[in-house]
């Protein structure tokens, strides 16, 4: 490790000059009695090249997404992320670099958050983005807990929203943790037959302080029905949509049907799925939220010659200035990552979005009819419009079928039943843009084979 | 665009033909069919107005922004409180790998064995350099950390009945994010005032404490760099008073191999992978805020953690070590999820690959750290006698003592009052000389506070050339000072007008004032 | 070290204790064991003065240098002849496969077929694109490439017993290396004038072809960027008196799928994989210099060249598209080897990454590029009359045409004569504005030359404002630009000092002169 | 390829600009009897994502040095490059630069060249180094054309140059190309049964005007008699030693013992095997081949404001300035792969590379002991010391030996029936500082194996 410590073998000289003569002597403050004795039962310390070749024998192990068909999305995209965005956003003094609290040596990351803002306020049409949340399901909960402050004043239904029942049960232990302390009631939005929300329910809705819901649902559906959610709702009551960032090349933007806030998993655009993490959360809204919204933001000035200039604002709602009435706790968020994901927005441009978004799209469609044509499986919602998710039922435990695909070198999706127990003869089958019909019929053919062998 | 001199790039300046952008495959169906899936009445209007640029376009402009940003890499970045160390490229290196960059987290266990087998690691080799029982790598900063393990301090109390227990004390020094995070639980916050020398005031502390004490969090070395001596006594005081002792491990980097947090009487901590373990955060993140916690407070961690059973003969080949790894789920107390994942699982690699290199002896890490410190803050204040001619004033020690740990603050407070160049004026002028500023006003408790952290990744060459800047520094011209930054790409920055005028993205057309 | 604005890390300063540098596993033997092993009379005694340095001080230093450095990736990078076109990152990527980057030449062909079958690939498509009927990519650089290509046409002259055939023929408007080439292979130069306008003048080829003519060496477009239209009566010329026709590719970006040395009457061409297919060559390379050749020069070309046969039942998978791929022997008549291994494979690599990208449509590539210089030609030559009136006096076109090709040169001799601004005072103060200068004083033809390549890859907008920053440096004052560079991070560099002292290496302790 | 393009679809706007009409009137000059009329027979164009899963899947295919025990060295090492140094390298600012006509902007790549200048000359102990040669066999080749031009006004045997037998067939094949346009005759100098160079035939090299040799050589022998070549050979005759640059770290620098030039492969400081190219030469050497050498140099200078500066300089010797008369045609070299490499010697420090030769003298060491023990298997020197590289003669053909080690999984050497007739029956093991005890076990057992299978 001396390669890492520049002062290796200099110690004596810097003690020296200190007046001590060991590296104890520095140390000394620690109380005797809490004084750890014996070293760290931890292996003997390694080179590069040492570490480097474990790791790969180790990671080397797992089995990637990209080494077979795969069909696992929900939440996550098995993306492909173009050369050019790890190499410039890995380049030093970005990678290098904190919070830019100095502006002055800071343009650079500033300038690029201020232009990632704008690349959200213009994918989910609000007029306020923050520089990224820890991921998809923080961004939701801080936009609840944002939504409570601004409305709870005036709400008739006080320190209650309403969240779809289709919010998978992850996310909605995010949401819960992150509520409980501001003493939210949480109260759920049913769906009908064919996943969509039932607009009836959530007209109890109305007086609250938010609906959350997620568009595509987490069963891949395109609701049309929640564009007329904000008029039912009406103003008071915060519209908070949950989005699949790449969805939006070809669905309309939750700003342009009455969404208050859009929150959403930024990983799509700039990593990979990563074992999930790290990723960042978009998180936008209208002006209304602006003063309680959690996380940075970047504004644009002008320094004292009236050079154009940018620097972090807003940090009054902050921690480290407000502290306990901060609006949120979050310090370290997920900079670098939408920094990726900049670059790759940018290199995409508006019309590239539109073939990301209609690739996937094609992908769902080609999986979806090859899949229901297998005997024996259905649809779970018929009738419905999917972008990269849909629900098949199969005839026998989803797990069983995901371990017979698995064995045939395919990963067939999500059993159902790990979210919901009714659905433990459900899989979620998740396509991306890279989805091949080769693919597509490997999950085809590997699903019969398990119901030539189950059904006999 | 401006040139000869000042010139801006701007993103949304490039304006290629429609369809320009980055080449994709063709969709595996024909768009008019795929158009017939998006529902009419949802389908998008007019597409968002993101820049049409080629690949050559967007290099150049992300590499004249990196050029406008300072790094570890571009020169010293004495940050208190931050740990700015220098991150070992390996671990980029390794984060590239299919294994960790391809792999979703939904995936059955046999796909993950490796990723399983370095989380176990980690969890044991962060429980064992902390005195804990348990860790959890689920939460993504540190903050998250605090948070996450309020909630499992507050899920505790709840369980035993004292539900009543509804404040969280906090020293004045505490960084923000410790009331920020205790006060999300729904906490009420007891900040209590610092003894004279800035450590911990037993008596105050005595005072605060109470049957609605639910915890208490410190971190220790405290914020000013001193290593908390009494902090075992705070530790009885607290528990005897029935609430639990929290240590935010920010300052982590002095202590491995020392001591730790469980000798120390605490409860529960966060790690700060980001800063102890060298995980780059560019910009401000990511992060990595794992916590660990006593036996008692394990039942409520979020869930699901690594765990390891010997391998049996039917269990497939694994890493090879013996071992079958696995998800243990955490039960019923679990508190349950804070990030929808398993955290920032490449972040955890990357402080694997960062640790590894150490190993057992992670202890030189924290040694050279504290050396580094000490000989850093020495060399300031004890300038050879000419230098010290020169000098307008020294700054005050920020707290009075022999002996600081992996950082130390110092007050710019007397030379404000010598001749109003303040704390903000002397990092500003700082930037001049190719530095990074040191964290400014913070801890509050520190007039003009400039906190410093050199970590065990700077030269003393560095180091001298740094104090000999700042002797410098305290030696100019105070009009020099309080107009600086002068050599930087921008000047000073109005930060009023950006909060007065809030613009808070690009307008569309050309870049404002141009 | 000087701060506070120039500041200079120098990579010997770094003077760690002995014994740092990079952490390596132990050797697999006793030291001591292994010192016995080497000869006492030859073991080294005192190790080479290199610097003692962490890799965190290693990291800084070379960013600090890189920040000193310019590239494409820092600005339009106008150097005439060089094709300094944006260098597309995903072949980095690839390259670091290790498929290319582990694997050894001397491997049998059964653990290469991934190779074989991008170098056949490549073979073909040159082949195809130049009209020639073989390619050997042994050579790495053009001017390898040349020497490569006139070694087997001394060769053939050779086998047909024309050994009296000792001149090569050059336009003086040709490259440094083609005569340095030609002379390398004992070749006598003889350089013949261009005409009026810059073109080739076929009388003076007339007179200086004969009995004694092994070949001329010629590019098209030239290196004026002009289109030679006689080039198949000058390559008739040639021929009849018996000698050969060499194509300098430096030049084929302007052409691909336009026409090809072949249809223009060439035996023998290179290409430069690092300009035309872009592998990156910082600093001044790698290169990759392949050649390609008619049929009656093919069996002297270097050995092996990659081919590929109808696999069999009995050969293994191979790269999966039915052909098994081998090393091809040339036979006796090859000059053998021109470098040791198979080329600059990476280069090639890469080369083929890029090439892919175009596929049938390359020529799309060269139309740009043409589009490209001829609308930068137009617009600085045609500025709007407010712009006119400002500029103290036009340069003179390097030719007189109406169509330039993928580059054109500009002279600046109506500038010196008018107020002693020369061309390389031009391209000092392009600098100034962001700009890599555009080749200077090449071709040695046009006075006071600026030669300019804007490439494919430069956008619109940035050939417009070249122009505008172009009209603004020929209406500045003088003086300003005579004394340029200003905003630089050396001012004019001092460059017969240089070759007057040599100080060819760093003297050991510290830097010269601070 | 859209993506590369910043013009697409802008095409018929700038056309317009200059008054035309379609892209076929920029190529209007271009003779229509020249013209390609069909388009070109190539594939179709490709995105990002094709060619990238295209140059997986195909280089793929290819079996790695790292895959599997490998004993294949022969000039070119299987090393390990610390990560930082491609990712340093290929900054934008180095990666896409050219040769450094314009000092001003260029002052990074040129420092750093300069230093690699001196880290070259600290390396082999003579005052002068060029930023890199082609390779180490081109390096050697212009040492010789460059003694020629120096020494054979005064030399004896005019155009007259000795080689080491032991120069492989590949390297004298490029010596033989680059010395026959100067008209040089090449003689030979052999080697004792030990593999050492016969001194006595060494002695009619006397007033020609260079010698070759290698050290070690490449059958891997360190040959202490070349220390006493110099004296032999006499002031005007040039010595011109090739080196394997990591063995510097224990070995005597050749500047030490009467070299004028070093030559050698820089290759194991910087970049991997990579297939043979892009890799580096190193050429240093005394003063009084100062104008006579090849390729570019970096002097330090000062700028008019007095600070240091770097520049190119004695560039009156190269081709762009003395064109028919120049040194050498060198032009484009291989200076970013020479930045790799001097990325990788700064990094290592002297007792680095005193660590890394120890390791590969270990792993020599190691493996000869090993396979010397194997019955009927003989080292063909078997008094001398080597580095690297060893011979060895097994009972049967070598290409037999290495088909049976290969289809055991190991890559076992090169037949040196390759390079010289003679030896069909022998092999040259090459290791390195990465060969382990399982890599020697693997080696051992397979040659064992196949003696059993041979001789019965
Ligand atoms: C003392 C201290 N505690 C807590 C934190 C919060 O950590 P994070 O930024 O990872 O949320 C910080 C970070 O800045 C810190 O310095
Ligand atoms: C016209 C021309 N010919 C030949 C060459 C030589 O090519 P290389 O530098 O690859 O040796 C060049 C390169 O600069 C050139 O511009």
């Amino acid at each position: 490790m001396v390669d890492q410590l520049p002062n290796a073998g200099r110690e004596h000289e810097m003690l020296e000059a200190m007046g001590m003569s060991s590296m104890d002597d520095l140390f000394s403050n620690i109380p005797v009695g809490i004084r750890r004795a014996e070293p760290l039962p931890l292996p003997d310390p390694q080179s590069e090249e040492e570490i480097w070749a474990d790791a790969q024998r180790i990671l080397g192990s797992n089995v990637s997404l990209d080494d077979r068909p795969s069909f696992l999305s929900a939440g996550l995209s098995r993306n492909f992320v173009p050369s050019v965005v790890g190499m410039l956003a890995t380049r030093g003094e970005f990678l290098t670099s904190y919070t830019p609290y100095q502006p002055e040596v800071s343009q650079g990351m500033l300038q690029a958050m201020w232009e990632f803002q704008t690349m959200i306020c213009e994918l989910v049409d609000l007029p306020i983005s923050n520089v990224s949340m820890y991921d998809a399901s923080t961004a939701a909960a801080e936009a609840i807990t944002c939504a409570v402050r601004v409305n709870n004043r005036k709400a008739l239904q006080k320190d209650i929203v309403y969240i779809s029942s289709l919010v998978p049960p992850h996310r909605m232990s995010v949401i819960r943790n992150y509520t409980i302390g501001a003493g939210i009631e949480i109260r759920t939005i049913e769906h009908d037959d064919s996943g969509n929300l039932l607009l009836s329910s959530a007209e109890s809705a109305t007086g609250s302080c938010a609906v959350y819901v997620e568009q595509p649902n987490s069963l891949g559906i395109v609701d049309i029905g929640l564009t007329e959610l904000k008029s039912i709702i009406g103003d008071e009551t915060s519209l908070i949509v949950g989005i699949d960032a790449v969805s939006l090349g070809v669905l309309e933007p939750p700003g342009k049907w009455g969404a208050d806030m859009v929150v959403g998993e930024g990983q799509p655009f700039g990593i990979g799925p990563t074992f999930g993490g790290p990723i960042y959360g978009i998180f936008a809204c209208s002006e209304k939220y602006l003063r309680q919204m959690p996380g940075r933001v970047v504004g644009q000035s002008w320094d004292t010659e009236g050079s154009l200039a940018f620097t972090l604002t807003l940090s009054t709602r902050e921690q480290h200035i407000r502290r306990h009435r901060a609006t949120s706790n979050i310090c370290s968020n997920e900079t670098l990552i939408a920094l990726m994901g900049a670059i790759h927005m940018s290199l995409l441009g508006p019309e590239g979005l539109e073939r990301l978004a209609l690739r996937v799209a094609a992908s769902t469609e080609a999986t979806k009819r090859s899949i229901s044509r297998i005997n024996s499986v259905e649809l779970v919602n018929p009738e419905s419009s999917n972008f990269r998710e849909f629900a098949i039922r199969v005839p026998g435990s989803a797990s069983d079928a995901l371990l017979h695909l698995d064995s045939n070198g395919v990963i067939g999706g999500l059993d159902l039943g790990m979210w919901w127990e009714g659905m433990s003869d459900c899989i979620l089958v998740g396509v991306d843009e890279r989805t091949s019909e080769d693919d597509i019929a490997a999950l085809h053919d590997g699903l019969r084979g398990w119901i030539e062998e189950v059904c006999g | 665009m401006d040139r000869g001199g000042v010139w801006l790039s701007d993103i949304f300046s490039f304006r290629g033909a429609p369809g320009t952008g980055w080449s994709q495959p063709s969709p595996i169906l024909e768009e008019s069919e795929v158009r017939k899936s998006i529902p009419d009445g949802i389908s998008r209007k007019s597409l968002p107005g993101w820049p049409r640029a080629s690949e050559p376009e967007i290099v150049r402009h992300y590499t004249w922004l990196s050029n406008r940003n300072f790094g570890i890499d571009t020169g010293f970045y004495p940050l208190g409180s931050c740990t700015m160390k220098h991150n070992p490229r390996l671990n980029e290196r390794i984060v590239q790998l299919p294994g960790i960059d391809r792999i979703h987290p939904l995936q059955p266990e046999s796909h993950l064995q490796g990723l399983l087998s370095i989380f176990f690691e980690m969890q044991e080799m962060l429980a064992e350099c902390s005195g804990m029982d348990s860790v959890t790598l689920q939460p993504v900063a540190g903050a998250q950390g605090e948070f996450t393990a309020i909630r499992c301090i507050q899920e505790y109390h709840k369980s035993n009945g004292e539900e009543n227990r509804d404040k969280v004390i906090v020293p004045d020094s505490a960084h923000g994010t410790n009331p920020a995070s205790a006060s999300m639980c729904g906490y009420d916050i007891v900040e209590i005032p610092s003894a004279e020398g800035g450590c911990l005031d037993l008596d105050a502390l005595r005072a605060a404490v109470g049957d609605d004490t639910a915890a208490m969090m410190i971190t220790n070395p405290s914020t000013l760099g001193l290593f908390e001596v009494e902090i075992t006594e705070a530790a009885r005081i607290v528990h005897e008073a029935g609430g639990q002792m929290y240590y935010d491990g920010a300052n982590f980097n002095a202590i491995i191999g020392k001591t730790d947090p469980g000798r120390m009487g605490f409860d529960a901590v966060h790690y700060n992978l980001h800063k102890t373990f060298s995980q780059p955060h560019g910009g401000g993140g990511p992060g990595s805020g794992p916590i660990g916690v006593r036996e008692h407070l394990s039942r409520f961690l979020p869930t699901p953690v690594a765990a390891r059973k010997v391998r049996e003969p039917e269990d497939p080949e694994g890493v090879g070590d013996g071992f079958w790894y696995f998800w243990e789920d955490v039960g019923q107390s679990s508190i349950g999820k804070v990030q929808q994942w398993h955290g920032n699982a490449g972040a955890v690699v990357r402080a694997w690959a960062f640790y590894r290199r150490y190993g057992r002896e992670l202890e030189l890490m924290s040694e050279h750290a504290v050396l580094n410190s000490n000989y850093l803050r020495h060399i300031i204040m004890n300038p050879d006698k000419e230098t010290a001619e020169g000098i307008h004033c020294m700054p005050a020690e920020g707290a009075e003592t022999e002996l600081v740990m992996h950082e130390f603050t110092l007050s710019m407070a007397p030379l404000k009052e010598l001749n109003g160049v303040t704390g903000k004026d002397v990092a500003k002028r700082l930037l001049d000389y190719g530095y990074m500023s040191p964290t400014l006003y913070f801890p509050q408790i520190v007039p003009e506070c400039l906190m410093i952290e050199p970590t065990e990744t700077e030269s003393k060459e560095v180091l001298d050339q740094f104090a000999s800047d700042l002797h410098s520094v305290l030696s100019e011209d105070p009009e020099t000072v309080t107009s600086a930054p002068h050599t930087t790409i921008v000047k000073r920055v109005d930060e009023v007008w950006a909060a007065r005028n809030l613009v808070l993205r690009h307008p569309g057309g050309d870049f404002p004032g141009q």
